[in-house]
């Protein structure tokens, strides 16, 4: 309230920062807001799909095959329902509830995402943290097996991969956690690098901490910002990649409604039926813009440095 | 002298690494070529015999010490399914997807560096918001779906716009080299190579675009970091205008975070050409790629990803370097 | 005609005043002090001369003028102009105020005056005339070689080297090390002494101001507290707020002496006298 | 490396439908060209590549449209009485691309090199059944080392073609991939691997030189891609393409559609394993399909339903064996084993997905329809690759979706590859099929021979041992000015394509 802290912008070095301070803060809440609202409503889809979906979105139909959507549906005698709004996007080449496999298709993406960034974040956080903490040659060995690792073209590895493990959900989380641990590896081993040479860890030492427990309860909590941020990533590339193995068809298969399915599948019959592609695909995009900019947004609050 | 050696040392020890677990992994996927080969009706007899024929029948290690001893030759074997050596295979396909990536660079480079510039000079609320939206969208569209954007755009509105291949079968040229695109331009030949980039501008659009995404997020950033800087308000003191300053004065500091960041995304660039190639049909190493896979074409699996991985440890090489080279605080300390 | 003279300046932060009718006149060859505590809107003042204010700070009201031109009612090309050709700046922080991805030498050579023959040559001269030691390796070199002294030298020379009219220096010695703060004071009065431009010299520092001013202004709260004769200021502040700012002033002419700090009460009453809140 | 190519047209700027000259045909062409040795090596046993084959080579004996034989570059052919000799009589006034003439001892050595075991051929087994032979003039003999009632049917089927003996021994393997000739109605010109290949009109052929002067085909294997070609007019001709999309280019302006019922047909291979032991189980999953819906609904009526492994243009074909639709059947049949739709059999069922059309799609409306009456069948999907490894070691689920092309039509190449136990192909592994197999293999009564594998195929269908779901229809899309004769065996020939 005082004038003199509502100058205090002049403490900011050079006049230039203030204007982006404040435009980062606003654009940080708009993107937090956002962010929310996508993930938000994806949890919703994914944890209440059994009672939101009007269908179950595995049941097909032929004789309900490439419906428009409601509100474009002006053929009801040729399909013979009586309520267009019984499939309100429409159905697809089996005559399948496009609404109701989009909605479980929220849920398979959440599973594969939040397993796939869980698993990565598991093996990249124990292994960075190993290889920081320790340094030496388990450090070199670690960063050599980082080093072969990201000289793999992913998406050609991925197809292997799968064609390996086979087409199972369980086979498209473990191929993605495999070929993208790295991300956590590399990033846990710099900060934690950089974490132990900070005097706080040398205090821990001396009075008596286990190096498990100093990396449990003094190092990770500080790397953590930048986890929250690459875990909500990791979930959007997750989901991203099981889209790519759909499209090459070669992800879940067992009528499993996933987005990447209804994309590969929609894509076939876009000309016919545009839905069926149109829903996924629009789903896809903004669950990945709302996981990214919940992403910047974390970052920019849990980080100390950054808020400031 | 000794730096040179230490990194061409870790080269190799990476590739080493590379291709035992390529080789590993390819022997435990289910199907191999004979699978592939065999007609309706073949014996037993018929399949241990095309197994000896393609050294399929010893051991993997076995497989693996003779396939190294090879490649120590620069002999990658013979593919499966072209009947030719692997070598050969690649350097022919390679220059295609070189060109494509290179041309996505490049348009990626284009975009990014001018959507940055602009917002910084402009400096305008509603243009930053704007910007920050178009990367964040284009970020968020995975290469692929850009791809399969254009074809449908294409036949809907533009169907004079090619969709596949790199040049027009009917209409061919002479080219000594299969880097068609850098030789018409240096040979001059102007009307062939704007055929060359009608062929090419839409697949290196996909690929480029999420590329420009990153590049732009990472740049502005650090250009408005720049512009906070002391160092610009005193230019401003020195009268000079806001976009001498954007370009002058911020653009080089923010060169060295951008350049670092790029790198990481550039392979992811490369790494998507396998997709974007089969969809656009473009002769180059990723289409091969993916029909070595699914025909279990092993040798030509191999030396593809082995090329792979050589392209992405170069650039990380030449990364660092220019990282170095931009910075002048890395260059005197060195 | 003075050098400049700033008519009842405001300056607005989104509706919020920043400055508040601040009057100031700087005469050829003199050296102007601005004093006040950290918020009180000096460097500001400052910035708005300059023309480099924040974005979201305004000119509500008021005239620049140099020479009797007023910089605010010029097109910015044209300000700019005026920027490049009669006025300088002596950055705070001498860390950051050079760009680390360009040579000193590119960094001074770009204000020099036009049609300056030997460019090169001329900015050695400056390091020279800055006492920058082997001033032809460092022109050559990047600013994250040199100590922050040497870059507040080559930051000197630059302000001066484009032969300006009026150089503003804001706090040029409050990141320096008390040894080297000195000996750019020392430097910073001998060039104005030698070129003759007008100087304001912004700083938290009246004991600074004592040494090297002609008149000072004493600032808080985006006003002019009191505008004097640097002597009479020393010696009789008229107004409270200088009073107890010079009392929290260590002098040099009252070693030993205890610091008295400024009174909150005070401050609390010129807000309230103020009017705003 | 060098290219030799036409020159470069300025009117390369303009629109890609300024090309669509009389003189040259662009096919966007499903499947890419992997080699050009038409008799050994993973492509030649691939029957999609066939066409491309079948314009730059001659087959021995060639094959009409509708499947019937005809000479190729054997213009007689025949067994002696005792079927202990073969004669062939070489075609007189063939010529090779490079102008040599087709010889005798071209087609001699065409046939050992695809008997010999160490060039890998895949058909070695059958082409090793033919020895010592002898020619004299152009007539070519050789002895029956082991009898072979379809030999013949197989000189116009997969690595049935002549290579040019001097050429191909001069340049060796490698020179022969870069630059091969045949004796076909076009020659190479250019070929891109994993793009395109360039066919130039071959004016001394044999039975005529073509029509087009060029004929190019384009390898896209993204059959979006291949519609996009089509309808912005950068290629003239396409096929195998989703059939919604088939009616709804055929119905555009300037295009034109042409479907057959071709050589492919859709089936479930059924594994003698675990549920599958039992008749009920097979017999219920069989007639709880409605073959019909499926064609009608999901194919819009392209495709013919079948009972057998015989399509009814094939040499075994009968409209006696019938396996009807009844769910009510399948529900008692379920019963009697002890499963209800509370209480379904469960087993796994492959597919592979976008390989056939809508093979995915109909296996789901399968699974669907099995659901109803209580079979909870799981899909996973599968790759050719594996599929082809699966099915080699006899470990392929309980039921997998498979496409079977048999283009000479022959029972023994359909039912007889797929259902008898010792081959490596079938999935069925049981006596009593067998010893019903077996002894057609050397049956020389061809009437005999057909009439057993009718009795075979009756035995299967009321076994419920495959379950066959229907002939594919090929879709092609052709735009207006061109006429097309489709050819049942699944090629795409430009010989058969025509400007009117």
């Amino acid at each position: 309230m005082s004038s003199v802290e509502s100058f205090s912008l002049e403490k900011g070095r050079g006049g230039g920062g203030t204007g982006l301070e404040r435009s980062t803060e606003s654009i940080s809440r708009l993107r937090m807001v956002f962010g929310c609202a996508a993930i938000g409503a994806l949890l919703i889809a994914a944890l209440f799909a059994p009672w939101i979906a009007p269908h179950d979105p595995t049941l097909d139909d032929l004789f309900l095959i490439n419906m428009p959507p409601a509100w474009l549906n002006d053929d009801l005698a040729y399909f013979g329902i009586e309520n267009a709004w019984a499939y309100p996007l429409g159905t697809d080449s089996l005559g399948r509830d496009v609404a109701s496999r989009l909605i479980y298709g929220a849920r398979l993406a959440v599973i594969v995402g939040v397993s796939v960034a869980c698993l990565a974040a598991l093996a990249g956080v124990i292994l960075g943290a190993l290889a920081g903490f320790y340094g030496g040659w388990i450090d070199n060995a670690i960063s050599r097996i980082v080093d072969v690792w990201l000289s793999f073209p992913p998406v050609l590895l991925s197809i292997i991969l799968v064609a390996m493990l086979g087409t199972t959900l369980t086979s498209v989380i473990i191929v993605v956690a495999v070929i993208d641990w790295t991300r956590f590896a590399r990033v846990v081993r710099a900060d934690v690098l950089q974490q132990r040479s900070r005097d706080y860890i040398d205090a821990a030492r001396i009075t008596g901490g286990s190096d498990l427990s100093i990396l449990i309860r003094e190092v990770l909590p500080n790397v953590q910002p930048l986890l929250v941020t690459l875990f909500f990533f990791e979930i959007g590339i997750a989901i991203t990649v099981e889209t790519i193995l759909s499209f090459v068809s070669l992800s879940v298969s067992s009528g499993a409604a996933t987005w990447g399915d209804m994309i590969a599948e929609g894509r076939r019959v876009i000309n016919e039926a545009w839905w069926v592609m149109a829903f996924p695909v629009g789903a896809l995009v903004i669950t990945i813009l709302g996981l990214n900019a919940m992403g910047d947004a974390l970052r920019f609050y849990l980080d100390p440095v950054l808020r400031k | 002298m000794a730096r040179l050696l230490v990194t061409i040392g870790s080269i190799f020890l990476t590739l080493l690494g590379v291709s035992v677990v390529i080789f590993v992994i390819l022997r435990l996927v289910p199907g191999d070529p004979i699978s592939m080969m065999l007609p309706p009706g073949a014996t037993d007899e018929v399949r241990a015999n095309l197994e000896r024929l393609y050294g399929l029948d010893k051991s993997i290690p076995a497989q693996y010490v003779i396939w190294l001893r090879n490649v120590a030759w620069l002999d990658f074997g013979m593919s499966t399914q072209f009947r030719l050596p692997v070598m050969e295979i690649i350097l022919d396909r390679l220059p295609a997807t070189l060109e494509l990536v290179l041309l996505a660079s490049l348009i990626a480079l284009v975009l990014s560096f001018a959507f940055s510039i602009l917002a910084v000079w402009l400096q305008v609320d509603s243009a930053t918001l704007a910007i920050d939206g178009l990367a964040g969208l284009a970020q968020a569209i995975p290469d692929f779906l850009w791809a399969l954007i254009f074809i449908l755009a294409v036949t809907l509105f533009a169907p004079m716009m090619p969709v596949s291949g790199r040049f027009d079968p009917r209409t061919a040229q002479d080219f000594a080299t299969n880097f068609y695109l850098l030789e018409s331009l240096v040979t001059l030949r102007f009307e062939a190579f704007a055929e060359l980039i009608r062929y090419a501008v839409l697949p290196a659009l996909a690929l480029g675009l999420p590329l420009a995404a990153g590049i732009t997020r990472v740049l502005k950033g650090a250009l408005e970091e720049a512009m906070a800087q002391d160092y610009v308000m005193l230019a401003q003191t020195k009268g000079k205008s806001r976009l001498a300053i954007v370009l002058g004065e911020a653009l080089r500091n923010a060169m060295i975070p951008t350049i670092a960041l790029t790198s990481v995304q550039l392979t992811f660039l490369i790494g998507g050409t396998v997709l974007i190639e089969r969809q656009f049909s473009w002769p180059g190493i990723g289409s091969t790629a993916i029909s070595a896979v699914i025909n279990r074409d092993l040798p030509l699996i191999q030396g593809i990803v082995l090329v792979f991985a050589l392209i992405f440890i170069l650039i990380n090489l030449a990364s660092n370097e220019l990282y170095r080279a931009a910075d002048p605080r890395l260059r005197t300390s060195r | 005609m003075s050098l400049l003279q700033v008519d009842s300046l405001s300056l607005g932060l989104r509706g919020t005043p920043v400055l508040r009718e601040v009057n100031l006149i700087i005469e050829a060859s003199e050296i102007a002090g601005v004093v006040g505590e950290s918020g009180a809107g000096k460097s500001m003042l400052g910035k708005a001369i300059l023309g480099v204010l924040p974005r979201d700070v305004t000119v509500t009201a008021g005239a620049i003028r140099l020479n009797g031109t007023d910089l605010l009612a010029l097109h910015p090309r044209a300000r700019r102009a005026f920027l490049k050709r009669d006025m300088a700046l002596i950055p705070q922080d001498p860390l950051s105020a050079l760009n680390p991805c360009r040579t000193i030498s590119a960094q001074l050579a770009e204000v020099l005056p036009k049609g300056t023959a030997d460019a090169k040559m001329e900015v050695i001269r400056w390091l020279d005339a800055v006492r920058i030691p082997s001033a032809t390796k460092v022109a050559k070199s990047f600013p994250h070689v040199l100590s922050g002294g040497m870059r507040q030298r080559a930051l000197i020379a630059a302000a001066f080297a484009s032969r300006p009219k009026l150089v503003i220096a804001d706090e040029p010695t409050t990141a320096l090390d008390v040894t080297v703060q000195k000996d750019v004071l020392h430097l910073i009065r001998e060039l104005q002494r030698e070129t003759g431009v007008g100087l304001m010299f912004v700083t938290h520092d009246l004991c600074v101001v004592a040494k090297i001013c002609h008149s000072v202004t004493v600032m808080h709260g985006g006003r002019v507290i009191e505008q004097a004769a640097c002597t009479d200021l020393i010696n009789r502040p008229a107004h409270a707020y200088s009073q107890a700012l010079l009392a929290a002033t260590p002098r040099p002419d009252h070693a030993g002496q205890g610091l008295e700090p400024v009174p909150t009460a005070l401050i609390e009453r010129m807000i309230a006298e103020a009017g705003d809140g | 490396m060098k290219k030799l190519l036409g020159p470069l047209a300025g009117a390369a700027l303009a629109a890609n439908v300024a090309f669509a000259d009389d003189s040259t045909l662009t096919i966007a062409y499903n499947v890419s060209l992997p080699s050009w040795d038409a008799t050994v090596g993973v492509s030649a046993v691939n029957p999609t590549i066939q066409s491309i084959y079948k314009s730059v080579y001659d087959q021995y004996i060639d094959q009409n449209p509708d499947l019937s034989f005809r000479p190729g570059l054997l213009t007689e052919w025949g067994w002696n009485e005792d079927r202990t000799k073969v004669f062939m009589e070489v075609r007189e006034g063939a010529f090779w691309h490079n102008g040599d003439p087709v010889t005798p001892a071209d087609v001699v050595w065409s046939l050992e090199r695809a008997g010999k075991e160490e060039t890998g051929n895949p058909i070695q087994f059958l082409w090793s059944t033919l020895g010592n032979f002898t020619v004299d003039g152009n007539r070519v003999e050789a002895d029956v080392l082991r009898f072979d009632p379809t030999i013949f049917k197989w000189m116009a089927f997969l690595t049935a073609y002549v290579l040019p003996k001097d050429y191909y021994t001069e340049v060796g393997a490698e020179g022969f991939e870069k630059s091969p000739i045949g004796s076909g109605p076009y020659m190479v010109d250019e070929y891109v691997a994993n793009s395109f290949v360039r066919l130039k009109r071959y004016d001394e052929y044999w039975g005529g030189a073509p029509e087009f002067e060029m004929v190019i085909f384009k390898f896209l294997p993204d059959a979006s891609a291949r519609v996009a070609e089509v309808e912005t007019g950068a290629s003239d001709i396409t096929l195998e393409i989703p059939y919604e999309e088939y009616d709804r280019l055929a119905a555009k302006d300037g295009l034109n559609g042409v479907t057959t019922p071709v050589s492919d047909i859709g089936m479930i291979f059924i594994n003698d394993v675990g549920v599958m032991e039992d008749a009920n189980v097979r017999k219920a999953a069989a007639h709880a399909i409605n073959k019909d819906l499926i064609v009608d609904r999901l194919l819009r009526g392209y495709g013919v339903p079948i009972d057998t492994l015989q399509a009814p243009e094939y040499a075994a074909f009968t409209a006696e064996t019938t396996v009807a639709y009844d769910p009510d059947k399948s529900k008692e049949l379920l019963a009697a084993s002890g499963y209800s739709t509370d209480n379904p059999v469960k087993f796994k069922i492959q597919t592979t997905r976008g390989f056939k059309p809508k093979d995915y799609e109909m296996i789901q409306a399968v699974t669907g329809m099995w659901k109803r009456v209580g079979i909870e069948a799981e899909i996973e999907v599968y790759e050719i690759a594996k599929h082809f490894d699966l099915r080699a070691r006899d470990a392929l689920a309980p039921a997998a979706f498979y496409n079977w092309g048999n283009s000479i039509g022959d029972p023994s190449t359909s039912t007889g590859f797929s259902m008898f136990g010792p081959s490596p192909h079938s999935t069925w592994d049981t006596d009593d099929v067998d010893a019903m197999i077996g002894p057609l293999w050397g049956e020389e009564d061809e009437d005999v021979r057909i009439a057993g594998y009718q009795r075979v195929d009756a035995y299967i269908a009321e076994n419920a041992m495959v379950i066959p779901l229907l002939q594919f229809v090929q879709p092609i899309i052709y735009r207006d000015g061109l006429s097309v004769t489709p050819h049942v065996a699944n090629f795409l020939l430009p010989q058969n394509v025509s400007s009117n």
